[in-house]
């Protein structure tokens, strides 16, 4: 069953775990970013690579279209071959 | 659901695309029946996935047994029992058929037995009764394709069914007609049993669907182990004579035939949609001139409380295919809001080394647009893979250039099938190769080598040299 | 980089972190040595991990060829030629060692032989030759510990590195001291080799660190192959004698002393960091009581020049965590923003069926104050692991119940490391049990035990009854 994606929160846990996928962890290094500031777009909060792009108010037209780019990769799974 | 139906659910089929639609109907609160004319567990546990697999490891014990000398573990005469061979394999069959039964009986699904027809778009004939649902998921799965001039006897010339049964003694020569992954696995399975073994296939690639490049380094591997391979050769037709099968073969490009003899051939060239005896116009379901009952992303068919599933639905004909559809169909029926959104669906050849693979290969990435970049991580380079004596292949992982999305991992080599796990999750997840470089592999694990095909993307790689 | 030092890096330590980041550094453009007093490869390629694992897959396929049998499959006497299994064991490490230097060659890292000692916080002594480094990385690894009153001869009382030489014949009687991985691994080769093998561990449960239903799962396995297990007992003293090494063995919960005879005794009662004769002290490093030399998730130590990765850094002392701090140490010298930044460090004992571990068992969870479910999937109902003769095991998933989100998985069973990719990718995704339920997973593959874990935790798997 799908969880419903929690709406969007400060990804603060109690923990102290802030939850975001490897690829974005190193780019918020690389931005010298705070993760607990970034607005995290997946279920629970999770954030993506796109959710520090849109953060850092980087277009994501060209260079990481990180959200586009998996709705094109499911089409061929949908066709019969 | 309307009261004025038996059933709230009836699935037609008992295959894995059924038998998960009906449990998992029956888990969301509806009243369920299932029809199956012939036994539960359908192809997959019957004549298919499960009952190869238990072969193929039989064979891949015979292969390891003789490597061990490699270790210095040697053995005196060994003996196949061939009958307890079959035996040991029908066991595993009628356990997991027998689960399917006892899990219709705990979920309280009623399991209706007979052929199924449509009477009109909520009844259904099943054998001597009939019956009426509010919902009916058609799940009639798919059989083996025939080809002129080779008549299926099911002794000598033998579709997958009846290659399923292993012969004493073993066949000295085998054709595989059809180099796909059912061609192949048998192929395997004859091999390691002792047969000289050839695998024709028409087209000019084998295991059509697979990465060139994988399946170059799959074949590599399969020629290692003594078994030839004949692309773009068909048969013509098979004579029996005393001496064997005479087949008729034909080299597609240059027209040219010879004969060659077998003690047993298989014809794996494929499969078809099975709706024989279902009236589905009775019910107003579309029947494709192919014979397939398309569906959409809610497996839907045209009549919208008709649904359709697995392999009568659509290619590619697989078990987890199939239950991932079954499994929309009862949640959708349930009212709630599923969906056939699969990535990518995963697709494997059980032989030693295995071919798996989920995802784009990168002729399809190109051919889709995308600007592509590969790492490929040789197993010989693993240590995991010397420990376990199974050096053979490759990882290579397909990615989009400028974004580092994943787009398709194609593995040969020993447990690939089981590699595919975190290949599925990532796809699914719209991971990175850095997603998969960053994240901490067991050593020493194969699953290193999947590791060491996103740094090779980077040209990062540790084990080998990045060129 | 200032130009007045020798090197860009020193690495001292060629161990597989010591190796990870000399590789790296040299891969991001710096000028690198790495100092080794022994082996290339260190303890893991050299006495650890590798000959472990060609061991054990040798002891595998004893048993393997006796479950055979259950198929039809039968040999005639069987030989093991002990000099040729440590020959070939050998081989694969001289394979990967080997591998490691051409490595360095190619990748341009200067290899210095001998004893690394500080001579300040720039410069080492490595054998005759001072060198000096705008940044050193510490990858000194750790060693055996010791238990008074067992001294190791490596003869008949062992440690891990005597342990490997199998001895001709194989010990009758086999006592393995602490029930670790590095215990257990040993008696599963001993035991699969025909000794009858005994396991001691001091605390109440084996494998510490491990989820206490997968230990329970995982012991009865052992069990049921032979090996027999005692917690709460100590080893207090040996002594050698013509019938073998008579030992004292006490309960601790009792205090009863009793004396068993062994014919080798292996003491595998943890490891400690290996700082001797590095003299770190001359660069001001600090060095714990414990003999560790601390790090932050930069890698750095108390002198910020001065790295520290690996086990001589930290618990848990394996292979790959000290492959990615050595990755981190690498980066960040080349002034990139890495960061030992793991969710989850995977375990592994490699046994079959193995146990393998990543995240939070359930009472870590607890403990740490969160709200938990678990799904727990068992093999008995896998078709794949039927096909494998292997349905001991399960696989356990740790889930927050409120969010769903993953926090740890739980496996027993045969390629149990294998399946790790996909939980650790999962963990670090931060991924939920439904992204898993919601994948694909091939059919028949084990991967599919863990989705049904996943589905197992909203009480929806298929193959069993949800309760
Ligand atoms: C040799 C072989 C090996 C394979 N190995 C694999 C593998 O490793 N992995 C994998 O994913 N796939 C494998 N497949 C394919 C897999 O078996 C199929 O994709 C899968 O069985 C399809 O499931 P299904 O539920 O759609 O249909 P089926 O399994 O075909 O089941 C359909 C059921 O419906 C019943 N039925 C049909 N018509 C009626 C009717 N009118 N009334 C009542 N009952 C009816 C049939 O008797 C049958 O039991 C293999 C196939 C073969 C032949
Ligand atoms: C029997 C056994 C099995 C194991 N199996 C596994 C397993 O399956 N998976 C796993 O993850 N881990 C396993 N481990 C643990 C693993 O081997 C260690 O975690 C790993 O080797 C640590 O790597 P390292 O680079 O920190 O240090 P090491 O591998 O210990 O390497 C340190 C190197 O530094 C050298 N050195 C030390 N001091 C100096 C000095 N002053 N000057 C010059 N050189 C010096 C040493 O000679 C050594 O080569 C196993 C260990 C043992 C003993």
């Amino acid at each position: 069953q799908p969880v419903a994606p929690a709406a969007p929160t400060q990804p603060t846990r109690a923990d102290g775990r802030v939850l975001a996928v490897p690829a974005a962890r190193q780019l918020a290094r690389e931005l010298n970013l705070d993760l607990t500031q970034v607005r995290g777009s997946g279920p629970n909060g999770r954030i993506r690579v796109s959710d520090v792009l849109a953060h850092q108010g980087i277009n994501q037209g060209q260079a990481a279209p990180m959200q586009t780019a998996p709705a094109q990769t499911a089409a061929p799974a949908q066709a019969p071959a | 659901m309307t009261k004025s139906y038996d059933y709230d659910v009836l699935v037609i089929g008992a295959g894995p695309g059924g038998y998960h639609a009906a449990i998992r109907a029956a888990q969301l609160g509806l009243k369920v029946a299932c029809a199956e004319r012939e036994k539960v567990g359908g192809v997959c546990l019957n004549v298919g996935c499960i009952p190869t697999k238990a072969l193929l490891h039989a064979g891949e014990q015979i292969a390891a047994a003789r490597h061990a000398a490699d270790f210095g573990l040697t053995f005196g005469e060994q003996r196949m029992d061939i009958a307890k061979l079959n035996g040991w394999k029908d066991g595993i069959v009628k356990k997991l058929t027998g689960g399917v039964g006892a899990l219709f009986k705990a979920n309280k699904v009623t399991h209706l037995t007979g052929q199924a027809s449509f009477v009109d778009d909520h009844t259904v004939k099943v054998g001597e009764q009939t019956v009426t649902a509010a919902s009916i998921i058609i799940a009639t799965g798919s059989e083996p394709a025939k080809l002129p001039g080779l008549d299926v006897d099911q002794e000598s010339i033998v579709d997958s069914t009846g290659a399923l049964v292993m012969p004493d003694p073993v066949p000295a020569r085998m054709l595989c007609i059809g180099g796909g992954v059912i061609g192949f696995e048998f192929a395997h399975v004859y091999n390691n049993m002792g047969s000289k073994v050839k695998v024709i296939e028409f087209m000019p690639n084998v295991v059509p669907g697979a990465d060139a490049d994988a399946v170059k380094e799959f074949t590599k591997a399969m020629k290692k182990q003594g078994i030839e391979i004949a692309v773009q050769t068909k048969a013509n037709k098979a004579e029996k004579k005393a001496d064997g099968v005479h087949v008729e073969l034909e080299d597609v490009k240059t027209g040219a035939k010879t004969v060659e003899v077998f003690d047993r051939v298989l014809v794996a060239v494929g499969r078809r949609p099975r709706t024989d005896g279902l009236n589905a116009q009775a019910a107003g379901v579309t029947v494709t001139d192919r014979g397939f009952i398309p569906a959409d992303k809610q497996q839907r068919t045209n009549v919208p409380h008709i649904y359709s599933i697995g392999d009568v639905a659509s290619n590619p004909m697989l078990a987890h295919k199939a239950m991932k559809e079954g499994l929309v169909a009862a949640e959708v029926i349930a009212g709630k809001p599923a969906e056939q959104d699969a990535v990518a669906i995963p697709g494997v050849v059980y032989t030693s080394p295995e071919l798996a693979w989920v995802g784009l290969t990168e002729q399809e990435a190109k051919d889709k647009g995308y600007s592509v970049k590969t790492g490929v991580f040789p197993l010989s380079a693993s240590g995991r893979a010397m420990t376990l004596q199974q050096t053979d292949g490759f990882v290579k992982m397909v990615v989009e250039k400028d974004t580092d999305l994943l787009l398709g991992v194609h593995i040969v080599g020993p447990h690939a099938s089981d590699l595919l796990g975190e290949a599925g999750l990532a796809l699914e997840m719209a991971a990175t190769a850095s997603d998969i470089a960053l994240t901490i592999h067991a050593h020493p694990t194969l699953g290193e080598s999947v590791l060491e095909a996103a740094e090779a993307v980077h040209k990062q790689a540790i084990h080998i040299m990045n060129r």
